[in-house]
């Protein structure tokens, strides 16, 4: 580690290692990494949980400020003063908590009770083992991985797995159909995500998370960050990797397996009570370990956009960029309708696909010209590195939308 | 556009064995319409459909109608001769007739290629008990597809090779023809405050069918099933 | 030029069924959408059979909202009968009133006065703009965005649900027309409110259209789905905009102009390919055309009276006879049939409502297409279940 | 290219979304306990007895139990029994009364057709919509107690219309008035006349003064201006 | 650290040998996924962390979902137990005597070789390392295993992709 600037290693940054030896100082020494780690499990579980309540109260909120409408905020905490007990639906998370705890978890009688039971605990435990390598600040990383992102898909792959055993257990028709489309989508957009995390990968040069937030590290001419989604490739490959994020949490335009316009709730349909809950709380875990990803390789992780602003504490960074990303996931929810099961895949195989291996050479060349010299070069090697990305975007783009286009129309003479 | 009269005569110059006869509407709206023999409705109907004048494309409405038996009074001046040879006396003869009733199915046809207002074509069943049969249009216009289902379902007319007949409206089980002016409602009767007329009749016949008990206030007996 | 298609009822399966269906394969899912379905606008019933996704046979169930209301027509007065009317198609009140008293106008020779009409022309042009919002707003819905086309449709219906409420006196079940003319005559406020609602309405249709028309996800789940013959829409009695959007030119308000539409300059869409993209637009430029015709009858509404001085209210016999009126409603072409024997009751009390008719196609058009394009080809057809089972 | 319809719809919600915090058009919801919306005059629900005064409202019911709006009501949710004896009404005339007023509010649909049918303005919409009760049957079952309110009700509702109404009815009162007055007049005159020409067979007593123009039931009321 | 060893040791084998005496065909495969994880815990246990989870990834992500769809799609009752053969003392005996053979040719081996005894702790390789060893001496192996996936990949999408008339044809009596 460099030597840290002294902003850098301000009292903010270094509290979570004080609080970490202080805790673990209690112990005796040969278990007191074993506290560590239940510690940095711990606040993990606490941090994401109270960020999901909160997440699906924002989510609500939001989509009714988008059609007009207060949303919730008739839930109240009684006993908090001069309140009235209506605190702008605060106690909405709370409600729903209590609702789904008190919920009547009715199983089906011929389903496969232990796989029913064992479909949401897989889920749940996955993805949040996703969380264990994402640097969430300078010191905040619980597990420092050498092969940090391959740890995160292979934890990631579990979903899938899950997704079968709820769909298959149910014992109901329409369960296991959906659960076959939600397996064809997640196993058809592991691709395109994958292929656009390798180009980061290449470029950082190593597979640990910190290792890729320390290589977006630093300032061209002063203020421009080096991160990555600043470079054509970097662009291109953020895009990607956000639609297929999309894809992977069965948010908006893929939410197909819950389509209550179609198989009503898709596996889901046999789970009520803490168990429905429980699937709930998985997609938005996974929501937000894909941001937390997403961040960590193409928006600098931790890193401060400007030297100046590095007095703000580093997870206060990942924090506003993480939100910034599910802001994002929820203003798509309320606005585009959802797609056919064909057209998921064909998008996923036949544009996702081609573009991210076209990106995978892209982000080659920016590393091979990365030494021309002068100016006047760098803007040609900026030029070219769009021009290779954008021109496949518009030719693969028209074969796909052949048969689509807007009409203009006749009146009758 | 062809008025009713013309488009009668054609008919029969064009189909000799047919009888068309021409309805006339009483009413402030001029719509007459043709009556057509079951027979060769339908050689009739492609016809309309597909003659260069006409061209009548677009069956806009299917209807049923139920007439029932009607006893008409024909009052008739008979002039009498008075056996005394005085002058003859005119007497109002009272002649009552039974006259049968029919189940009628009444086509408005539009032409959607000219523009041009209704043809109205009638068909009348033998009788309302076991002559009920009527050629379907559904082959000549698709849009009486479920229009004549709906006859069928209640009115009771069976259209010959109608591709799909079954009841629409009422469930598959369902035996009568509720839009006969015939038809007796079933005896679901379920309490209701304010009982007058016809359904205080039935309640009070409710309240005496059920057993005499005790005599507690209306709204405690539970609703017939 | 619409030539007559050969029997219509052409053997249904074309390619895209598979030759070989029999109970050996018995890999045929059999489906029954309904009536408890979110997406079956209503209690309605389709017993679906899939092949895998594709749809192999698609037979219509509805009759579970019917309550006879013909009957009911039969054994009140004609006037008893007209708040029923309301009940029909309860998105349109205002047009099925007007339908109902036209037809008893043809069938009684009753006159109306001119300022009556107008009111009728500008009620249910209004009628129409809240009809086409909603559906553009359900189709969105059933294409899976989450309901935000659907609030904005809603808002805009509600301003002119509080017109109507403020004139008739109930926003969706407004009793508002009588055989002769109208029943309240509208104060000028209500005339202001209504020209600043038709003023804002094509700035809310540039914004509808910003988020939906160009939307690609919507084009690609509707363009070429749901495809329509004219001659088969013709044949199959297919009226209203499904009928202009398979290109054929039959608007009653130009076809037989009844009130005072040969009054207004406005112009009538068609489409060109007849799929669910094509019936979408057709209702959004339709809706342009209304507010056409809003402005120019709200700016030349003549004073007079509202109601014709020989009409009756109560005791109202028309003379023996039939009539057939229709008018062109939102969702097409809704007519009553009329036969009356003199008495204060109709004889014979008939609907022909639009939504039930054009039902008949429904299985043409979903043959060969996913489970997910038949919800949205059931949208496009707008029907509600009060109109078809009557 | 492909996207820019997407991301011309997300710029539309965005501006809703922004819209909402500060411009009124783009914020609909009024939050019903706590803020309600004026109701326009013209809204109906349910009707009611107009009563002319109102310390005694059954006894000075408007209603003369003529069953009109029993026999013309589309659901057949009125049921009057009328009384044996009469009572005077507000002219004056000795008028039938209802002993019996019912109106099953689970039936009506509040179409306002017995309002249109009575001649005496007897019974008119109100604006009620919070009645909701708990027990099914005999609470939704109003008599004529319940539906009996002052008129100074019916003009807080319906101000302009309340207005006309009372208008005509004075009017009517008034051409009664005269026309009584007249009718006195000329047996005045009579009489005088009689006693004048004591032989003269005694004339037949003039009719009784013709009772206030009953607006017969076929002249149609004019429509009430909203 | 034996106790992880022995731990580790006996959820492999155990998971294992059940997954085979189960008749409900799914808990089996369910349970060789369990036996798989194992495997990767182990390499975890050892100390090679990027092969645990490329172990973790290939197999508990990826040939998991190809046995259950293959187990899905190959059996026709919609029952989800397995229709197994009852276990006659013919197929008992043929199956130890298999498991006696292969058991014999694996001891043999193990016996004559002679392992390292273990240099206390594990060499600390980094993902660097391994990816330049890959991309130097051992990139031919990368490349043969490369080009044999794409083209077993590009077989299954020409098989599944085939046109449904032509299978039409076979279906017809």
């Amino acid at each position: 580690m460099t030597a840290p600037a002294p902003l850098t290693d301000s009292f903010l940054e270094r509290v979570p290692l004080l609080v970490r030896d202080f805790i673990t100082g209690w112990f005796p020494e040969p278990i007191r990494w074993v506290v560590a780690g239940l510690l940095a499990a711990l606040t993990i579980l606490l941090v994401f949980a109270t960020i999901f309540a909160l997440l699906t109260l924002l989510e609500r909120k939001i989509i009714a400020r988008v059609q007009n409408r207060p949303g919730p905020n008739r839930t109240g905490l009684p006993w908090l003063p001069f309140t009235e007990g209506r605190v702008f639906g605060l106690g909405q998370p709370l409600a729903d908590g209590i609702k789904a705890l008190t919920k009547e978890d009715i199983v089906p009688r011929d389903a496969d009770q232990v796989l029913h039971f064992l479909a949401p605990v897989v889920l749940v435990a996955f993805s949040l083992m996703t969380f264990a390598v994402i640097p969430f600040g300078r010191n905040l990383v619980s597990v420092d991985l050498d092969a940090a992102v391959l740890f995160f898909f292979a934890a990631g792959a579990g979903t899938e797995l899950a997704v079968f055993m709820a769909g298959w257990s149910s014992h109901n028709k329409y369960s296991l159909l959906a659960a076959m489309r939600a397996l064809a989508q997640l196993i058809s957009y592991e691709l395109p995500l994958l292929l656009s995390v390798v180009p980061v990968v290449m470029l950082a040069g190593k597979l640990s998370t910190t290792g890729i937030v320390a290589a977006q590290a630093g300032w061209k001419f002063g203020f421009i960050p080096r991160w990555f989604v600043l470079s054509p490739w970097g662009a291109a490959g953020f895009v990607i990797f956000f639609i297929a994020a999309l894809a992977e949490s069965n948010r908006s335009p893929f939410d197909l397996p819950e389509a209550e316009s179609e198989l009503i709730a898709g596996h889901l349909t046999e789970y009520s009570g803490f168990k429905y809950a429980l699937f709930f709380m998985a997609e938005y875990f996974g929501m937000m370990a894909l941001s937390g990803l997403g961040v960590t390789l193409f928006l600098g992780g931790w890193q401060a956009p400007l030297p100046v602003l590095e007095v703000i504490p580093s997870y206060l960074w990942f924090g506003a960029k993480l939100m910034l990303l599910i802001l994002l996931f929820m203003w798509i929810r309320a606005t585009l309708p959802r797609l056919r099961m064909d057209q998921l895949t064909r998008l996923a195989w036949k544009f996702l696909v081609p573009l991210a291996l076209i990106n995978l050479g892209n982000a080659a060349f920016w590393h091979l010209s990365a030494a021309w010299p002068g100016l006047p070069l760098q803007a040609v090697r900026y030029a070219i590195g769009v021009a290779v990305i954008v021109i496949p975007f518009f030719l693969i783009g028209r074969r796909l939308s052949a048969g689509v286009a807007p009409r203009t129309y006749r009146y009758a003479p | 556009m062809e008025t009713p009269e013309q488009i009668r005569d054609r008919l029969l110059a064009r189909f000799p064995g047919a009888t068309v006869t021409l309805v006339v509407n009483p009413g402030a709206s001029g719509q007459h319409s043709l009556l057509l023999d079951p027979a060769n409705a339908r050689a009739i109907a492609v016809f309309l459909r597909d003659d260069p004048v006409l061209r009548l494309d677009y069956c806009s409405n299917a209807t049923g109608v139920d007439w029932p038996e009607k006893e008409i009074v024909e009052t008739t001046k008979v002039s009498v001769p008075d056996p005394a040879g005085g002058a003859p006396k005119i007497v109002e003869q009272k002649t009552k007739r039974i006259q049968p009733g029919y189940l009628e199915a009444v086509y408005h046809l539009y032409s959607m290629a000219l523009k041009t207002g209704p043809v109205i074509i009638r068909l009348r069943t033998g009788n309302r008990t076991d002559q009920v049969a009527l050629p379907s249009l559904t082959p000549v216009w698709r849009a009486c597809e479920f229009q004549e289902r709906e006859i069928f379902d209640l009115y009771g007319i069976v259209f010959t090779d109608h591709p799909d007949l079954r009841r629409i409206l009422m469930w598959d089980e369902f035996k009568d023809h509720p839009m006969r002016k015939d038809y007796v409602e079933p005896d679901d009767y379920e309490w209701e405050p304010t009982a007058h007329d016809e359904v205080l009749v039935r309640a009070k016949a409710h309240a005496a069918a059920a057993a005499p008990a005790p005599v507690a206030p209306p709204p405690a007996e539970a609703p017939q099933p | 030029m619409i030539e007559s298609p050969s029997s219509p009822l052409a053997p249904l399966a074309g390619a895209h069924v598979r030759a070989v269906h029999d109970a050996f394969h018995g890999d045929l899912l059999e489906v029954s959408m309904g009536p408890h379905h979110p997406s079956t606008h209503g209690v309605f019933r389709m017993m679906v059979t899939l092949d895998g996704e594709t749809v192999v046979k698609l037979k219509p169930v509805f009759g579970y909202l019917h309550r006879n209301h013909e009957k009911l027509g039969e054994n009140t007065t004609y006037l008893g009968s007209m708040p029923y009317t309301d009940r029909l198609d309860y998105f349109c009140s205002m047009t099925n009133n007007w339908a109902y008293a036209l037809a008893v106008e043809k069938l009684a020779g009753q006159a109306v006065p001119d300022r009556a009409e107008y009111l009728r022309v500008i009620l249910a042009e209004l009628t129409r703009l809240l009809n086409h919002t909603c559906l553009a707003g359900f189709l969105l819905q059933d294409a899976g965005a989450s309901g935000t086309p659907l609030m904005y449709a809603f808002r805009e219906r509600e301003k002119i649900l509080d017109l109507f409420e403020s004139l008739s006196g109930s926003r969706m079940m407004c009793n508002y027309q009588r055989f002769g003319g109208c029943r309240v005559d509208p104060t000028p406020a209500w005339f202001d409110a209504a020209r600043r609602v038709t003023e804002e309405y094509p700035r809310f249709l540039d914004e509808y259209e910003a988020l939906i028309t160009g939307n690609e996800i919507l084009m690609a789940r509707t363009q070429g789905v749901g495809r329509l013959s004219a001659a088969l829409a013709v044949s199959a009695g297919i009226t209203g905009p499904m009928l202009r959007a398979c290109g054929v030119d039959y608007d009653l308000r130009k076809a037989e102009p009844y009130g005072f539409y040969s009054r207004f300059e406005f112009r009538v869409p068609l489409g060109d390919h007849g799929d669910t993209y094509d019936r979408y637009m057709i209702r959004i430029l339709e809706m342009r055309e209304s507010v056409k015709i809003l402005q120019q009858a709200l700016r030349d509404i003549p004073a007079g009276p509202i109601f014709d001085s020989k009409a009756k209210i109560r005791a109202f016999r028309p003379k023996a006879g039939e009539a057939y009126g229709r008018i062109e409603g939102p969702k097409g072409e809704i007519g009553f049939y009329l036969i009356s024997d003199g008495t204060g009751n109709p004889y014979r009390y008939r609907i022909r409502p639009p939504s039930f008719v054009n039902l008949t196609v429904l299985e043409d058009m979903c043959l060969g297409h996913t489970i997910a394009d038949a919800v949205i080809i059931l949208g496009s057809i707008d029907i509600v279940l009060g109109e078809v089972d009557r | 290219m492909l996207g820019s319809g997407i991301i011309q719809g997300l710029a539309v919600t965005a501006k809703n979304l922004v819209g909402s915090f500060h411009d009124p058009a783009r914020f609909t919801t009024t939050q019903y306990p706590e803020e309600r919306t004026k109701l326009p005059e013209n809204y109906r629900n349910f009707p009611f007895l107009v009563a002319d005064a109102a310390n005694d409202p059954i006894g000075s019911l408007r209603c003369v139990a003529c069953q009109i709006c029993e026999k013309e009501c589309p659901p057949q949710c009125i049921y009057i029994e009328k009384s044996k004896d009469k009572k005077p009404d507000a002219a004056g005339k000795q008028q039938f009364f209802p002993a019996v007023f019912d109106i099953d509010t689970s039936v009506c649909m509040s179409c306002q057709i017995c309002v249109e049918v009575c001649p005496f303005d007897a019974i008119k919409m109100d604006q009620v919509f919070e009645i909701a009760t708990p027990e099914r049957f005999n609470a939704l079952l109003l008599d004529r107690g319940q539906l009996a309110k002052p008129n100074t009700y019916y003009q807080q509702i319906h101000p302009t219309e309340a207005a006309e109404v009372d208008a005509r009815l004075a009017a009517d009162r008034k051409a009664g008035e005269e026309k009584a007055k007249a009718a006195a007049a000329a047996a005045a005159a009579k009489a005088a006349a009689a006693k004048a020409a004591p032989a003269a067979p005694a004339s037949t007593a003039p009719s009784a003064p013709k009772s206030p123009a009953v607006p017969g039931t076929e002249a149609p009321k004019p429509p009430t201006t909203a | 650290m034996t106790f992880a060893f022995a731990f580790l040791a006996v959820l492999m084998v155990a998971s294992a040998g059940v997954a085979m005496l189960l008749r409900n065909l799914i808990h089996s495969a369910l349970l060789l996924v369990l036996s798989w994880a194992g495997v990767a815990a182990f390499y975890l246990w050892a100390g090679a962390q990027f092969v645990a989870f490329a172990q973790l990834l290939v197999y508990v992500g990826a040939i998991s979902m190809v046995v259950l769809f293959a187990v899905l799609l190959t059996r026709r009752s919609a029952g989800s137990v397995a229709d197994v053969e009852p276990a006659t003392f013919a197929r008992a005996a043929a199956g130890l005597l298999a498991a006696g053979l292969v058991g014999g040719v694996l001891g043999a081996t193990m016996l004559r070789s002679h392992f390292p005894t273990a240099t206390g702790e594990a060499p600390k390789i980094s993902v660097h390392d391994i990816g330049v060893d890959l991309m130097g001496p051992q990139v031919a192996a990368l490349l043969v295993v490369g080009v044999i996936l794409t083209v077993s990949l590009i077989g299954a999408v020409v098989i599944a992709a085939t046109d449904p008339a032509a299978t039409d044809k076979e279906d017809k009596p």
